[in-house]
């Protein structure tokens, strides 16, 4: 009972640090490769963590026309971020806070965070903030139902919308991604993760060119501590949407149960998945460009269709 | 000796005034005299409750149930229109809407006729009520139509001319219509035993031998009597005189014509009814009678909806409404009888108090036209606003009005009776009317008022229109159980059972 | 044994005027001038009335003698004179127009009269007493005509004549179905009736004074 | 006991509304007595149905009055009486509200006749939650829609407010002509018209009339429910009421409707037909979504809100369609889950829709405008307003840990099981219907953020929003109590589950939320093998504990090295009110992305002096076309109204004609009529 206790607080905790720990790591991870895919030196996978520090050091700006909305967004993205994390399996097929929420949790408290980050988008009354705001919550909105018709579908396969159940019943049989509606799935939940973290063709999270940012333009007014609060949240959420994706379709490596062992090889099998994730969208982004925002529904839209592929062929196959 | 007293009151009233020379004794005469029909009026009820039937003169005048209904109803309305007409004519009077004349003489003759032709006009349709003798109550059903002509014509313009016109053609042949289906009758009965007599032709012996009366005579008789006395009820295709008369004649007259002369005219297809379903079973006239209800209920939606002038669009309401009782009368039955007298009940009331209050607003802003008033009514008349508006509800069977509830019961007739189309055909045809009367209505009561003169206090028409509308909300949640216990006698009556 | 007494002559008789009557009818359908259409009717009502007496000699129903004195007094001498007092105040010189021209009503009011046996028809029984379904016809037919006259004529006075006469194929059912109705029955009618009659003449000269007119097919104001 | 407190709320409100009637002369007076006794009748109301709920049995009260000829009786079983908590919740909060907002009506309005029909429309709303046979359940029906019309039409000097209560008048009357022939078939077929006698009686008629007093009833209720496509009146009725009407109407009136569906699907009918179920399923699905995507092109705050109450009614009623076809595939378990989600959803809306239309109506009286263009800034001026607001948007977006999440997580979860109950393509509708279900929240997440940004943050858009003022204490207490519910609500779900055990127990037969609640009543679970479970207590706790342990502190330290400024803007100096993001512009991208739906028109016009570069004024206009009211009911009234004028030709005045009629009607009935 008690060790019980103990190794769930060790699991929380470990979950809790890979998570703030690795996030920088994956985002410049990401950024390196591609500058070498595009024959750039480009800067050490390490400077995320360097930007964030500065950021931290540094004193920030308020602008005048904000009210406290703008001051508690940061707070209330990172941490439903970091809840939302705390849901999926990532070392161990088990949620350290399974119970607290399932796949749609994990789902509606990223959409929490989105739904300030939108709101503050708009707070300080800067025509950027809510043309960044505008956008996010258009194209959100649009990515919601291939998200969660990809959802459903690992949900009815697993008869549950825990993730724990879900990547337990994927233990073990490592080659069921292969089955069309897994395959379906994925394409849609990996189509639904570019938008969702802001990347090539539907964001480019490098550019701060006015016309062309979404997420960029919502935090336009943020400097300082927050802009790292916010930074960091960003970036937690794309590990937490890979680590969603990896462990749902592709659970090679992951463990039925938590130990000390078992721990470390499940961190080693995830780091090379998401490395592996990682130069995937890499490919991904250095082989488009980026679309204009009215042919992004499209893109949406074939997500879509491929998530009712998926959940037909759950009964045609 | 009460039937006495029912029938003389109104004649003397109308001897009375017509020898009256002042208004005010005009005024005072109707007045009382009306007051006294109503107690006579009450007992005449109470003592049909206490023993069935009261009849006198070895039959010729005989009363049940029914009788002492339409009786106690007809009596009712013209009591309150009696006491609401004395401001309505007084305000005519000045305002020079009876021809502006120096001496005042032809104004007092025009009085005079008015509160003379009243009385006679009420004295036809109690006479009506209480004969036995199916030719008298035709007669009495003739009388009504000639008293009222000029009261149609109360006005003198052409206009009222024309409406007086048509009300005495179509009238007329209407009534020999009835005439031929009286015959008819009394021709289906020759065969009955001492029919050679006078009392040959009294509805009580004849719905005694009902059943022996000759068949196919009375198939031909129920056809011209639904026609003839159907033209006095404004059934469609024969409702062509009633918009005319309504909107043409003085506002107490036309609530008079379109509550009181309804009742009586639907009373005298009753009797008919009661007779051809004896004889024939129920199947035949019930046919006809829900052919001609929806008839009427479906010609009246269009006219109500795309209707300009408010006195026609009451007018149609009526035809509406009698197309509901004959339909009532059609489904027969306990419930459709008590919903039919029930209706015929709280028709009247509603009905007259929306024709008063309409008159109130005719009379203020001079123009029945919708376009004319829009929506000043509630600044410039907030009383006639609210009852207006209260009377148009229960009019269109809103509840928790009480027409609701009788409706409801016919509606359930039809159901229970398996006639379910007429049932759905029912239900749209008062949407439709619900529709058009709720439109106009509200676009003529409420809106931002303009630039309406507000009108004078008026105690007698006010008066009357409160207490009428007191009454109306009342009923809808407690009906005094002696009235009911008559209304339920009645329908006991029509279905008889 | 006399014809006087003899049921069959009476029946023949009654039929023979029966007959006669509704010629008179169709004539009045198809004249144009006023005046000559008020002493149609009033020989009309003569007939009816000798039909009625007949009646009530050969079946001995005295009643029915003043049922036959009465239209004589009100159909066949009140009404006609106050109708021509009226037609003299009020000049009408200018000849009926009727809505259907004059041979086509003729063949409608024939078409008519034959409705009217049809309907008749289902009402006949070899051993019905008196004069059954025969006197019916004729009456529905007048009745028939009498109603397509009023349709068909635009003059007010016009159309209460028929209007009168719609009337007259009522009395000549009530006669001869029934041998009348009770006599106050027949009283109040014919009461009603006159003052029916007078009421209309009234309103005949009214709608004259105001309307210079009594063109009441252009009474149109009222519609809708 | 129960039908004592029952029966005295009724009387305490038709007192206040007799007295508001009397005091008619003396507004303020007026004002205090109507809203004194709606709040008393509230709260009496509220204990009865909190004891009638707990106690789990029904009660049965006769009313004394009313024509004999008919039976006026009162049954308050858990069904009804789970709609009187409803109703007696957002009531309270709304005659509270009412005390300040009617206020400033004072002098210039009738208040008199206002409290009159307030303290009107609550008891017949309760009445018509508990009447217990179809004639009364039709009194109080009909007497709900007129004094909701009465309110509706309170400012009816302006033409768009009369318009608006004379549609929604006509269309709830056609819709109650439906219900009259439903419950009329009912009863021939049951031969009383007690509802006790309903009770599973539907099922037993032969399968056609099954499902023909099946669409009466739907539709029937539909109408008054806002259901698409009889919805048209809804958007236009709820804006022009005063806003405390405004949120009773969105709250608790339309939810009538869904309270009669309710009382047919489970009461009337037993297992039915499984293409009811589809149909009731597809239908919510078109109204949420049609709901969310025309609020979206809203800049009329209130009108927004109503067409979101139009969306929620949608979320409602795939709850019932997925219950009605778990009942015709026998998984009552499921049917339990469905029919929990969509009564809890009902409860959920009335509470925020209620506390945002009374937000609402603080601003509209702040701003005197309802265009969200002219306000901004608002959340300066009136922050516990601003903070309300916030709560009931993060609500109804759905989000968590608000009741809004809880109530649209337990439909999820209900669709998702769905899938595995058959065989057939049926199951596909579930997870389609469950993923336009997100579509639909995430616009909604969408519209809220747009409907609380535009109004309350970044600078004032007008003269009036820059004057704008706090409401009165009583509104913001009006107000604080529903947003404490949207809290409790969602954080307290697996408390609030058990109060369902009654419903289900009476319309299933089956008590589901043993099965709902897990670890200890700290985590919600679908109630099947080993689902998914959330813990909203448990999320908000983190959140807090987070915010103490790290945010505060740190933003502490953090201020004390912030500086305030202009906001950088891109380097763009002066940023004024007029270069802000527009609501307009917020849901340009939507507007353009779902044209073919909107059809939307726009033009400008500018006018020039010097060169076509340089335009001394411009004028942008843009407007959506209202679909279904241009395509089908503009056209149908034309129709009715040609063919109305094409018969009144019949009364063309010539007499003749007129004798013709009766002519051709006495021939043919002679012909025809009488040897028939």
């Amino acid at each position: 009972m008690n060790e019980q206790m103990i190794t769930r607080l060790i699991e929380n905790a470990t979950q809790l640090f890979l998570l703030l720990a690795l996030a920088p790591l994956v985002t410049g991870v990401i950024r390196t490769l591609k500058a070498r895919l595009q024959t750039r030196r480009g800067p050490s996978i390490f400077q995320p963590y360097r930007d964030l520090l500065k950021l931290f050091r540094k004193g920030m700006v308020i602008p005048e026309t904000a009210s406290w909305i703008f001051a508690a967004t940061p707070w209330v993205v990172f941490f439903s971020t970091i809840l939302a994390g705390l849901m999926i399996p990532m070392v161990a097929a088990v949620a350290p806070f399974g119970l607290l929420g399932d796949a749609l949790a994990v789902i509606y408290l990223l959409g929490l965070g989105r739904f300030f980050l939108a709101l503050s988008g708009l707070d300080t009354g800067s025509s950027f903030g809510g043309l960044g705001s505008s956008r996010e919550m258009t194209i959100s909105a649009l990515a919601e139902p291939a998200m969660m018709l990809a959802i459903f579908t690992v949900a009815i396969g697993a008869g549950s919308t825990g993730l724990t159940e879900i990547a337990g019943v994927a233990i073990g049989q490592n080659w069921r991604f292969l089955a069309p509606a897994q395959m379906f799935a994925f394409a849609a939940l990996a189509l639904v993760l570019i938008a969702e973290t802001g990347r090539i063709p539907v964001d480019n999270p490098a550019t701060h060119l006015e016309l062309t940012m979404i997420h960029e333009a919502m935090i336009l007014e943020y400097s300082g501590p927050y802009l790292a609060l916010v930074e960091w949240a960003a970036s937690i959420k794309q590990l937490v949407l890979m680590t969603l994706l990896i462990n749902c379709f592709w659970p090679v490596g992951l463990q039925t149960a938590w130990s000390g062992f078992g721990a470390l090889q499940g961190i080693g099998w995830l780091l090379a998945k998401l490395l592996f994730l990682s130069c995937a969208i890499v490919l991904i982004e250095t082989a488009n460009a980026k679309l204009r925002l009215f042919r992004v529904p499209e893109l949406l839209a074939v997500a879509f269709t491929l998530g009712s592929l998926a959940l037909v062929s759950t009964f045609l196959f | 000796m009460l039937l006495v007293a029912l029938l003389l009151v109104p004649l003397a009233t109308a001897a009375a005034s017509f020898f009256a020379r002042r208004r005010a004794a005009m005024e005072a005469l109707n007045l009382a005299g009306f007051a006294a029909v109503f107690l006579a009026a009450v007992a005449l009820a109470a003592q049909v409750l206490a023993n069935g039937t009261v009849s006198l003169g070895n039959g010729f005048f005989y009363a049940d149930a029914l009788s002492a209904l339409v009786i106690l109803l007809t009596v009712s309305v013209a009591l309150v229109c009696s006491a609401y007409s004395i401001g309505y004519l007084r305000d005519d009077q000045q305002s020079g809407a009876l021809g502006e004349d120096a001496s005042g003489i032809e104004q007092i003759a025009q009085l005079r006729m008015y509160y003379t032709l009243t009385p006679l006009f009420v004295f036809s349709m109690l006479l009506m009520a209480v004969a036995n003798n199916l030719g008298v109550m035709w007669a009495a059903m003739e009388a009504t139509t000639l008293a009222s002509i000029f009261l149609v014509t109360f006005y003198g313009k052409i206009t009222s001319l024309e409406a007086a016109w048509k009300y005495a053609i179509i009238g007329g042949v209407g009534l020999s219509m009835a005439l031929f289906g009286t015959l008819v009758t009394y021709y289906a009965g020759h065969s009955l035993a001492g029919s050679d007599s006078l009392s040959g032709l009294n509805w009580s012996v004849l719905a005694q031998h009902a059943a022996a009366l000759d068949k196919m005579s009375m198939r031909l008789a129920f056809v011209l009597i639904l026609l003839g006395y159907g033209t006095k009820a404004g059934l469609a295709p024969m409702h062509t005189w009633k918009p005319d008369a309504y909107s043409e004649a003085p506002v107490p007259s036309a609530a008079l014509l379109s509550t009181a002369l309804l009742n009586c005219a639907l009373y005298c297809l009753i009797r008919f009814y009661i007779l051809a379903s004896r004889c024939l079973g129920a199947e035949y006239p019930s046919r006809l009678l829900l052919l001609f209800g929806l008839l009427s209920m479906g010609v009246a939606v269009p006219f109500v909806l795309a209707q300009r002038n408010f006195r026609r669009m009451l007018a149609y309401s009526t035809i509406d409404h009698a197309g509901i009782m004959v339909i009532a009368l059609g489904l027969g039955g306990a419930l459709g009888s008590l919903g039919l007298m029930l209706h015929m009940a709280f028709h009247t009331i509603a009905k007259s108090l929306l024709f008063l209050s309409a008159g109130n607003v005719y009379q203020h802003f001079r123009t029945d036209l919708f376009s004319k008033i829009k929506g000043s009514v509630i600044r410039a008349m907030p009383l006639t606003g609210v009852v207006l508006f209260i009377a148009m509800l229960a009019i269109v069977g809103m509840p928790p009005f009480s027409l609701f509830q009788s409706e409801f019961l016919i509606l359930r007739a039809a159901f229970e009776g398996g006639h379910i189309l007429t049932g759905a055909l029912f239900v749209l045809f008062s949407t439709g009317v619900f529709t058009g009367a709720l439109m106009h209505v509200s676009g003529m009561v409420l809106g931002p008022g303009g630039d309406a003169a507000v009108a004078a206090r008026r105690p007698w028409r006010d008066g009357s229109l409160l207490a009428l509308a007191s009454v109306l909300v009342v009923i809808g949640f407690w009906l005094p159980a002696p009235l009911l216990e008559l209304i339920r006698a009645a329908a006991r009556v029509v279905s008889g059972q | 044994m006399t014809p006087f007494l003899n049921l069959q002559f009476g029946e023949r008789i009654v039929t023979l005027l029966a007959a006669l009557v509704l010629v008179l009818q169709i004539a009045m359908v198809s004249q144009r001038w006023i005046v000559i259409n008020i002493r149609i009717f009033a020989a009309q009502s003569f007939f009816l009335a000798m039909i009625a007496a007949t009646i009530a000699w050969f079946n001995h129903a005295p009643h029915i003698f003043a049922a036959a004195a009465l239209t004589l007094v009100v159909k066949v001498i009140l009404v006609p004179i106050l109708f021509e007092r009226l037609v003299e105040r009020m000049e009408i010189h200018e000849e009926i127009e009727p809505i259907v021209n004059v041979p086509l009503s003729v063949v409608i009011a024939g078409g008519l009269t034959l409705v009217g046996y049809v309907v008749a028809a289902s009402f006949y029984r070899p051993d019905a007493p008196g004069l059954g379904h025969n006197a019916l016809a004729v009456a529905i037919s007048l009745f028939l005509i009498g109603f397509f006259t009023m349709i068909n004529r635009r003059k007010a006075l016009t159309q209460v004549l028929a209007l009168l006469s719609l009337e007259n194929g009522l009395f000549l059912a009530a006669i001869s179905l029934t041998y009348g109705m009770p006599l106050i029955v027949e009283l109040g009618i014919l009461f009603d009736v006159l003052v029916a009659a007078m009421v209309m003449g009234i309103l005949v000269y009214r709608i004259r004074e105001t309307f210079e007119s009594i063109d009441v097919s252009r009474l149109r104001r009222l519609r809708g | 006991m129960i039908s004592e407190l029952f029966l005295s709320g009724i009387i305490v409100w038709l007192a206040g509304a007799a007295a508001s009637l009397a005091l008619w002369r003396r507004p303020a007076a007026a004002r205090r007595v109507s809203c004194a006794a709606a709040l008393a009748g509230s709260l009496l109301d509220l204990a009865a149905s909190a004891a009638a709920i707990f106690s789990g049995t029904s009660t049965v009260i006769g009313l004394p009055f009313g024509n004999p000829v008919f039976s006026w009786a009162i049954r308050l079983d858990p069904l009804s009486a789970y709609f009187n908590l409803t109703l007696a919740v957002l009531a309270a909060a709304v005659s509270l509200y009412s005390f300040g907002y009617l206020r400033e009506m004072e002098g210039c309005r009738n208040l008199g006749a206002f409290g009159f029909f307030y303290n009107l429309l609550l008891p017949s709303l309760a009445l018509v939650f508990t009447a217990s046979n179809a004639f009364f359940f039709l009194v109080a029906w009909e007497a709900m829609a007129l004094s909701a019309f009465c309110l509706i039409s309170f400012e009816h000097e302006k033409e768009k407010t009369r318009h608006a209560g004379v549609l929604f008048f006509i269309m709830s009357h056609a819709g109650t002509g439906l219900l009259l022939i439903a419950f009329l078939l009912l009863a021939s077929a049951g031969g009383s018209l007690d509802f006790a006698n309903f009770h599973l009686l539907a099922s037993q008629m032969p399968p056609l009339e099954q499902g023909a007093v099946f669409l009466l009833f739907l539709f029937g209720f539909g109408v008054k429910a806002g259901l698409v496509p009889v919805h048209i009146w809804l958007p236009e009725a709820h804006p022009v009421a005063p806003s405390n009407i405004s949120a009773l109407m969105s709250g608790i009136v339309i939810k009538t409707g869904i309270y009669g569906m309710a009382r047919v699907f489970f009461d009337f009918y037993g297992p039915p037909p499984l293409w009811m179920g589809t149909v009731v399923l597809g239908l919510g699905v078109v109204s949420a979504l049609l709901g969310v995507l025309y609020a979206l092109m809203e800049h009329d705050l209130k009108r927004l809100l109503a067409w979101h109450s139009i969306e929620n009614i949608g979320i409602i009623l795939m709850g019932f369609g997925a219950a009605l076809m778990f009942r015709s595939l026998g998984q009552p378990n499921l049917a339990a889950l469905a029919l929990i989600a969509a009564l809890y959803h009902t409860f959920n809306h009335a509470i925020f829709k209620g506390l945002l239309f009374l937000g609402a109506g603080s601003v509209v009286q702040a701003t005197h405008t309802r265009n969200m263009e002219k306000m901004g800034g608002l959340i300066r001026r009136m922050p516990v307003t601003a903070l309300c607001f916030l709560v009931g948007a993060v609500a109804i977006s759905g989000l968590p840990p608000l009741n809004g999440f809880v109530s649209e997580w337990l439909t999820y979860q209900a669709l998702l099981a769905g899938f595995g109950t058959t065989q057939s393509l049926t199951r596909l509708m579930f997870p389609i219907a469950g993923a336009l279900l997100a579509l639909t929240a995430a616009l909604a997440a969408a519209c809220f953020v747009k409907a609380f940004a535009i109004p309350f943050l970044a600078l004032a858009r007008s003269d009036e929003a820059a004057q704008a003022r706090e409401a009165s204490p009583s509104m913001r207490a009006g107000m604080a109590v529903l947003a404490v519910g949207c809290a409790a609500l969602g954080l307290g779900a697996t408390w609030f589950v058990r109060v369902f055990d009654p419903i289900t127990q009476q319309a299933l037969g089956i008590r589901a939320s043993s099965a709902l609640v897990m670890a200890r009543g700290w985590a919600l679970s679908p109630g099947t093998a080993h689902g998914g479970t959330i813990s909203t207590a448990g999320i908000a706790l983190l959140f807090l504990l987070a915010g103490a342990a790290f945010a505060l502190p740190l933003a502490m330290r953090w201020r004390r090295c912030s500086v305030t400024g202009p906001a950088w803007d891109c380097g763009q100096p002066g940023l004024t009110a007029d270069n802000e993001y527009t609501a307009t512009a917020f849901s340009k991208p939507l507007r353009m992305i779902f044209s073919a739906l909107y059809r939307p028109r726009r033009e400008i016009q500018a006018e020039y002096e010097v060169s076509p570069y340089y335009p001394s004024a411009i004028r942008f206009e843009n407007e959506i076309e209202p679909t279904f009211v241009m395509r089908i009911y503009v056209p149908l009234w034309e129709r009715v109204m040609a063919a109305a004028n094409r018969m009144k030709g019949i009364q063309a005045g010539s007499i003749n004609l007129y004798l013709a009629y009766i002519f051709i009607a006495l021939i043919l009935l002679l012909l025809f009529g009488v040897r028939g």
